[in-house]
């Protein structure tokens, strides 16, 4: 409610800053004599900004500092002895009982009489302080449109101005890609070093029994090794990666040299189907499909195979990544430049003895970053692991036995009966970093080599 | 004006209950709106209650085991100080294994025999020995040993453990004299070459069981009801699981449902009386929540958690 | 050698009516030449009139290229080259090629040497295969200036070493024809002057045809000397008449400056 | 020239030695060129592979067991007073209140008796069986089914009308044969009389399968299987991708304006550069956890609500965007810039009066791909919670949902396996066909643009 | 107006010095020259001497380049166009640029000439605008041939066209200086002629700035002529005595063809 009425008030004053600004930049354009830097509408715009900015600086300032200064008024209105009387937990359970009160919930219990003076009084404290708040920003806009509208002359530079601005909303918008990374590694950080207050980092990394406790057993946390999920997940992009990366760098190979034109165009995005899939919907064909064909399988052939196993899910995430491994690998060979290959040809090489003793090698530095690429995607996928690959934090090398991984164990810990406040479910955020670690540094080594290959062949 | 819709979170066992339970109030109801209700385990469930009062904080959490007094702190802590407990039920863990496969008829000790990484010989702890059922007891079928238990990050695991495994270890009679350590370390080490923890959820289970169909698994009661086709259960100490037999204390696995209102809501959002009084009538929501699997409670204890509700905080 | 004397050299390269189609676009309009054996014969036009298109006929090259089309006739030593039971494979080894660009593989120095006799079977030992690798580089003069680094990449080298590099590369199979397509546009003068010389010498054992933008160059290192434009050969000649002495009109303007 | 002599073999003897390798050679390269087909046909097989069996499983979801009965709303079992009726001295309120009461009274009746009479009514005379298993026949939600038809129309009391309800999923099961129907009574989840019984609804046309519309037009239930749907879910997710819209293209495409048209080169340039692309490859459920931690608990926002899906999966396709608007942008040929310049537009008029129109189509397309991607995205979802049961269409982002790949994940690990798991698959084909669709586009466009430039 | 006219004519743009660096790299070693009012003065010179980056120094496109460093004084009408509180959008719309392939805006042809215009606030009204872009048109000898299809895209005119559409847009925002580098390198003799002819008419009211690869071509628009060579103004004046007596030795070697 008080939001809508200060994003109408805000509006206001837009539309008035603006208007304001066209008409006097309109006024300059008819006055003749000199020549008018900027157009009416550069005029308009400026006054906005200008009007705008104090105003919403205003409004911040309260969003920032208003909670505080509404706390100290709280605590202001509760009798000195009572506040004796309370303790931290206590103090705050009251404060939370009186802003209950003022805004209407009930509270359980008996009010105290102060508990319910304090929430009245507080409640036109809010109320009085919304309209000053609102005030202020209406005064400081004013004020400021006045000011940026008495600066308007012909030779003002209102468009110059105006796209400064729109360059500080452009440099702010490609802020937010910086702000998401550092809200990753903020939130990941300190809710990661809560669950080390509870667990020895040396026990998380190196331990090699993963076995949190139950939520009932409060002090024996149990055993947090990263090992076991550590060996999951490696041995799952193993198998992922061995399904991968020899079909879809054929497939590259295939489509990018040998293929008919007509072939190429239907197969290159058929095959890139595969890569909009949804993780889920492979996850669940692992499930109810290939899982149960390679337990048949292997029992035909005396292997005892677990449906949900490392190798289901590894099968099928190799399937998923094919397209990613197959459309990377065409980049970078079509990036080898024709004269090499026109080389070879020229030797009398076939086409198989060029790309295989030419253009590979020259590629390998691209294709090894691709594949790179494509293991960290490997390393963080959830959903077809959460679903095929059977959850067993054990350390063991059968790839026929389920396994589980960082991701999943990180949704099983997060979304389990676990103890919020305890290090059962914190662990979750310490796995999150630790992904998050993987990945940056498989990115930034597969990027560098890519970029270094690029710059080979510019 | 304030939200309108009851907010409710936790654990995914009792998640199907209340989902049916929100249905039929939201049919039954025509001024309320159909509450919604998410999953994300009993503690983030409760997590969520903790957080505070007020629109964006949720009215209700669904637990399979009682709140903890750590929870209660950072509860008070957030405000949060009228939490009114209701246990509505009981939820029944059985042993199942393929349809295809023999019967079993287990005991607690025969799981713990079973499952324990150490279990005591005349008096000393030693190596497990059994390899197949019949090992452990010459009346178990004549197959390997292989247990699908539900992981740590489950309510359910708290049951089996207290019920079946430190059940088993009693009666097998731990030897005297271990430390504190020893003795949780003897009731929590299992073996891994045949005890296969799930994280995930009952489907997960199951798929263990068909790709392996030597497998024993624990399930929840309903869950099993539901898939009769493919499963067969087990009885425990000689007792067949089903509704009635754990509604009368006879079957020993099962532990009893919550869900936490959070009293400071009543009356600010609408219907959250109305939602508890009609989850535990038996008229309502009695019929259809036992289809689905709950095992009730004794109609006193529902009378006493009733008043206690009505009553306010506690 | 006087350079009339190509004229009586035996025909090596017999061309008649080659067209060649890129899609819908005809980038030959027949042309018919024939190339005498153990001389070099230049390709000069200006830019665009298919020197390079035809000199890629001759050994097939433009079968790697999409939608290109040749008709007519070539032949070497008297066998159609474009006969569908001819090994575009073998021909290749027959016919090499140099690049305009220089484009030594990223291998060592002898990997590229030692490439085609590897790929071809042409050396039955390593020893075999090390010495044509020396002789190759030998031939195309950068012996001495690489013979501490052959296991060095090919790509380390100058401008200049890198093609001929690719010369000795070509020179490796023993092939009979060379074709080399502006060999020198990417080179300073000096590593032109060099390639200049090597091409001079390499005339007395294999038929070297050059396509160059360079009418300097063509005077300088050929013996005949094909002047095309727009797709069409327009004259032809020893290299001598062709400019000091053009019969065409078109060959004049260009020769004079003043088209192209 | 010594050397000439040992090297130049003579030419029928190097000829010799060429032939001699070339059928090898000739054959290692049809493997190879057979290794690649077979790649392909391997990639394009797997493709295939992953539609047949989804479809295979799906399609029987898409026809259900539907029950035809003739309901009497019979006075002695619908025993409420006649529904209020507003009285010129009544205020609107009071009138409210008084109908609700009403319609509450309503609810408190027992109107399985209701679809107990009618489903006796349509069995063989004298066929035997208990109350129980005769309405397990008949999907949970039948009642409420006729109780609304008859608060809306109160006249109905003694009459007796046709109504269409739905067939239990237990029914459904038996009718589809979901269930082996030669197992025991033990094994079986319908009694045998109720099995009976529903042989003979099927032979005399009680009971006859229809499509499935309830897919499409119910949201998710639990206590009445049959009749779960997906229309909250899609719903959800169309909210979801809305937020993403309007958040990640604008936001991404001005990042991507930014760096690549006025950024100095700097330190902090580079730095972006790479942290951008770093961020397109960070796990989405990394995101998941920055939601929960930021969202959620830092900033309050509901939980399971649209608007943090959206805005979780706004950051994961951020990167996204503006890579892809960033190669669109290098694109544009200097020419276009210089005319621009040329006219004295000054930069920011050049980018957005000429260059942004141009790369338009590119934007749009890489747009659709990032939303087709995130559309399917489904563990970061997981951890903000919208893995709820939610039994209402969101009307606002702000209102509970799920999305649907998260239905999926719920359906999927629903007890009833013999049910759920052909409408899993059915739920899968219609989020394969939103994103085929979506896809599609992109490519048509794609190629549309290509023809244009 | 007899060629020698643009002798006596007023100076609108003084240089002084200009260098410019791209990088390390220098590509202009001090310019100073004078470019007189409604006349046109061509640069010539081989390829690479800097007549494009001397160009681009006037109306401070080379702004855009980055790396690019420009020293020395340029002055329009007195005025330090290098002048930090000169803002260089102004400038532009002063002196307005023609390049050397046609690249008009994929709009259409009303809205390629109306942009300038329009962003320079230049037109009050739809009529204004109107009447804005058909004289411009017609002043680039176009209109009648597009005058029935103002609204298709300018794109899908011909080359010669497109080109005349560009020399309109610049046209339109009534510039004071016409730069065009190399306007009539992308089109045929055609073409080529009807914009050399409509450059001729442009100089009554536009001083304009043309650089060409082409000495016929300076020899037929321009009055003055300049030759640059590796970054060095060699010489300027008149065009028919830099063409008929050049005072410099580099100036006649260029002239005979015998450099560049
Ligand atoms: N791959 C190709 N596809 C289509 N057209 C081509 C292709 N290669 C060359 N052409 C066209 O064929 C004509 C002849 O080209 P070619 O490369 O043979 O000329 P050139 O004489 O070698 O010119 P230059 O001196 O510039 O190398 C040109 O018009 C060219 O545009
Ligand atoms: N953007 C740039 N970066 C670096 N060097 C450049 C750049 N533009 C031009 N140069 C160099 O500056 C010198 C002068 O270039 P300029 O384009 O002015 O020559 P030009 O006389 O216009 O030649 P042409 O007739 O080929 O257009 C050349 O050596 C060129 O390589
Ligand atoms: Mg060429
Ligand atoms: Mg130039």
């Amino acid at each position: 409610m008080n939001s809508l009425i200060i994003a109408g008030l805000l509006l206001v004053l837009l539309g008035l800053a603006y208007q304001s600004g066209w008409s006097r930049g309109r006024g300059l354009a008819t006055a003749d004599g000199v020549k008018v830097h900027s157009r009416p509408q550069y005029h308009g715009s400026y006054v906005a900004i200008w009007a705008l900015l104090p105003a919403l600086a205003i409004i911040g300032l309260w969003g920032w500092f208003g909670d505080g200064i509404t706390h100290n008024f709280i605590v202001s209105q509760i009798p000195v002895d009572a506040i004796q009387a309370l303790d931290q937990v206590g103090l705050n359970a009251t404060i939370a009982r009186i802003k209950a009160l003022a805004s209407g919930y009930g509270v359980a219990g008996d009010v105290l009489p102060y508990e319910q003076s304090a929430g009245d009084a507080l409640r036109s404290f809010q109320f009085i302080t919304f309209l000053i708040v609102v005030a202020a920003a209406a005064v400081a806009g004013i004020v400021a449109l006045l000011y940026a509208r008495s600066r308007i002359t012909a030779r003002h530079r209102a468009r110059n101005a105006v796209e400064r601005a729109i360059n500080l909303l452009l440099l702010a918008c490609s802020g937010v890609a910086i702000l998401t990374t550092v809200g990753i590694v903020a939130s990941l950080v300190t809710e990661a070093l809560k669950f080390f207050t509870f667990i020895n980092p040396l026990d998380f990394f190196f331990g090699t029994v993963w076995n949190p406790n139950n939520a009932g057993t409060a002090g024996n946390w149990g055993s947090y090794g990263l090992l076991p999920l550590l060996a999951g997940t490696l041995m799952i992009t193993l198998i992922a990666m061995l399904v991968a990366v020899p079909v879809g760098l054929m497939a590259a190979i295939y489509l990018s040299q040998y293929a008919p034109r007509q072939l190429r165009a239907v197969a290159k995005p058929l095959i890139e189907i595969l890569a909009g899939i949804p993780t889920i919907v492979f996850g669940f064909f692992a499930l109810v499909t290939v899982g149960p064909f390679l337990r048949d399988a292997g029992n035909l052939i005396g292997l005892s195979i677990n449906a949900t196993s490392a190798l289901t899910a590894g099968i099928v995430m190799g399937i998923m990544i094919i397209p990613f491994v197959s459309s990377l690998s065409d980049d970078i060979l079509n990036q080898v430049p024709r004269t090499l290959r026109d080389g070879a040809y020229g030797l009398g090489a076939t086409k198989s003895e060029t790309i295989r003793n030419v253009l590979l090698p020259a590629a390998l530095p691209g294709i090894v970053g691709a594949f790179l690429l494509a293991v960290s995607r490997a390393v963080g996928e959830t959903m077809i692991v959460v679903l095929a690959a059977g959850n067993s934090p054990v350390l063991r090398g059968n790839p026929f036995e389920p396994v589980a991984t960082i991701t999943v164990s990180i949704v099983n810990q997060l979304t389990g009966d676990t103890d919020f406040a305890g290090p059962q479910s914190l662990v979750g955020f310490a796995l999150g970093l630790t992904l998050f670690v993987i990945t940056l540094c498989l990115n930034i080594f597969a990027l560098f080599i890519v970029r270094r290959f690029r710059e080979q062949y510019e | 004006q304030s939200r309108d819709t009851i907010q409710i979170a936790g654990s995914s066992t009792v998640l199907p209950f209340a989902s049916i339970v929100a249905e039929e109030f939201g049919a039954a109801f025509p001024e309320f709106k159909t509450p919604v209700v998410g999953s994300g385990g009993t503690g983030g469930g409760l997590k969520q209650f903790c957080e505070g009062v007020g629109d964006n904080t949720i009215d209700i959490a669904n637990a399979s085991r009682a709140i903890k007094d750590s929870e209660r702190e950072a509860c008070t802590a957030a405000g949060v100080t009228d939490i009114r407990e209701i246990q509505f039920g009981y939820d029944g863990i059985v042993f199942a294994s393929a349809a295809s496969g023999p019967d079993f008829a287990l005991t607690p000790l025969q799981v713990y025999k079973a499952i324990a990484a150490k279990v005591p010989v005349d008096g000393a702890l030693v190596d497990n020995p059994y390899k197949k059922w019949s090992d452990i007891d010459p009346s178990l079928p004549d197959q390997d040993i292989s247990l699908a238990i539900p992981g740590t990050n489950h309510g359910t695991r708290e049951v089996f453990q207290l019920e079946v495994i430190d059940a088993g270890a009693e009666e097998a009679g731990l030897p005297e004299g271990l430390t504190e350590e020893e003795h949780t370390a003897a009731l929590t080490t299992f073996r891994q070459d045949v005890v296969v923890e799930i994280s995930g959820d009952y489907t997960e289970t199951l798929a263990r069981l068909t790709s392996n169909p030597n497998t024993v698994g624990v399930f929840g009661l309903s869950f099993y009801d539901q898939n009769k086709d493919t499963l067969k259960v087990a009885t425990v100490n000689g007792v067949v699981p089903s509704n009635e037999s754990v509604a009368a204390g006879e079957y020993p696995v099962s532990r009893p449902l919550f869900f936490y209102v959070k009293g400071q809501h009543i009356g600010t959002i609408p219907g959250i009386e109305e939602y508890v009084q009609f989850f535990l009538s038996e008229a309502a929501a009695g019929g259809s929540l036992e289809a689905a699997g709950l095992i009730p409670q004794p109609e006193e204890k529902t009378a006493e958690v009733l008043a206690a509700f009505e009553a306010g905080a506690q | 050698m006087n350079p009339t004397d190509a004229l009586e050299r035996p025909i090596r390269l017999h061309t008649k009516d080659v067209t060649v189609h890129y899609g819908a676009k005809q980038a030959l309009h027949g042309i018919s030449i024939d190339i005498p054996d153990r001389a070099v014969t230049s390709f000069i036009g200006p830019s665009g009139c298919g020197k390079s298109t035809f000199l890629r006929c001759i050994n097939r090259m433009n079968d790697t290229i999409e939608g290109a089309k040749v008709g007519g006739l070539i032949e070497l030593d008297g066998e159609n080259i474009y006969d569908p039971s001819l090994d575009v494979v073998e021909l290749r080894a027959r016919i090499g090629m140099v690049f305009q660009k220089p484009n030594p593989f990223p291998k060592s120095i002898y990997e590229n040497v030692a490439y085609g006799p590897k790929i071809h079977g042409l050396a039955r030992s390593k020893t075999d295969l090390d010495e044509i690798v020396v002789s190759s580089l030998r031939k195309a003069g950068l012996f001495e200036e690489v013979k501490d680094r052959l296991n060095e990449p090919g790509t380390g080298l100058s401008g200049g070493q890198q093609q001929r590099l690719c010369i000795a590369r070509a020179i490796a199979v023993s092939p009979e024809v060379i074709l080399m397509d502006e060999p020198c546009s990417a080179l300073d003068p000096i590593a032109t002057a060099i390639i200049e010389e090597l091409i001079d010498e390499l005339r007395e054992n294999y038929t070297i045809v050059i396509v160059t933008h360079s009418m300097q160059q063509a005077a300088r290192v050929s013996q005949r000397t094909a002047f095309f434009h727009l797709g069409n050969l327009i004259e032809e000649g020893v290299t001598e008449d062709i400019f000091t002495n053009p019969i065409n009109k078109q060959t004049q303007d260009y020769i004079m400056g003043r088209i192209g | 020239m010594t050397d000439m002599l040992s090297t130049t073999q003579p030419s029928d003897e190097r000829t010799r030695l060429i032939r001699a390798s070339l059928a090898r050679r000739h054959l290692s390269e049809a493997i190879f060129r057979g290794l690649g087909l077979a790649a392909i046909i391997l990639a394009l097989g797997f493709v295939a592979l992953l539609f047949t069996d989804i479809v295979r499983k799906g399609i029987p979801a898409f026809t259900q067991s539907n029950l035809h009965l003739s309901v009497t709303f019979d006075p002695a079992v619908i025993d409420v007073d006649p529904a209020p009726v507003r009285t010129a001295d009544q205020s609107e309120a009071d009138f409210r209140a008084a109908s609700l009461k009403w319609q509450r009274d309503v609810a408190m009746l027992n109107w399985n008796k209701v679809i107990e009479a009618s489903l006796r009514a349509a069995a063989p005379a004298g066929f035997d069986i208990d109350t129980r298993q005769l309405l397990t026949i008949a999907e949970t939600d039948a009642r409420h089914r006729v109780r609304e038809l008859f608060v809306n129309d109160p006249s109905l009391l003694g009459q007796t009308v046709q109504v269409d309800v739905l067939a239990s999923a237990n029914a459904d099961n038996w009718i589809k044969g979901n269930i082996n129907r030669d197992l025991g009574d033990a094994q079986q989840q319908l009694a045998a009389p109720a099995r009976a019984l529903i042989d003979q609804f099927e032979a005399n046309g009680t009971i006859t399968s229809g499509f499935a519309w309830s897919i499409f037009t119910n949201v998710d239930s639990r206590a009445a299987p049959a009749s779960a749907g997906l229309l909250g879910a899609f719903v959800g997710t169309l909210w979801m991708m809305m937020v993403v819209i309007l958040l990640a293209v604008p936001i991404g495409v001005a990042s991507a304006i930014y760096l690549e048209e006025f950024a100095p080169k700097s330190r902090l340039t580079d730095l972006i550069e790479v942290n951008i692309n770093n961020l397109a490859a960070v796990p989405s459920i990394v995101f998941g956890l920055l939601g929960a931690a930021v969202f959620i608990n830092y900033m309050h926002l509901p939980i399971s609500a649209p608007i943090v899906g959206g805005l979780v999966l706004t950051l994961m396709t951020l990167p996204t965007i503006i890579i892809a608007t960033r190669g669109a942008l290098l694109g544009v040929s200097p020419a276009l810039r210089q005319a621009a310049l040329g006219m004295g537009a000054s930069k920011t008029q050049m980018v957005f009066h000429h260059v942004l129109p141009v790369t338009f189509p590119s934007i749009l397309t890489a747009t659709i791909l990032g939303v087709a991607h995130a559309l399917g995205e489904t563990a970061p979802l997981l951890l903000i919670g919208m893995k709820a049961f939610v039994a209402a269409v969101p009307a606002t982002p702000l209102d509970q949902a799920t999305a649907l790949p998260v239905q999926i994940y719920l359906w999927q690990g629903n007890e009833n396996r013999n049910f759920f798991e052909p409408r899993t698959a059915a739920a899968i084909m219609v989020l394969l066909l939103v994103m085929i669709m979506l896809n599609g586009v992109a490519i048509y466009l794609r190629s549309k643009l290509e023809k244009r430039a």
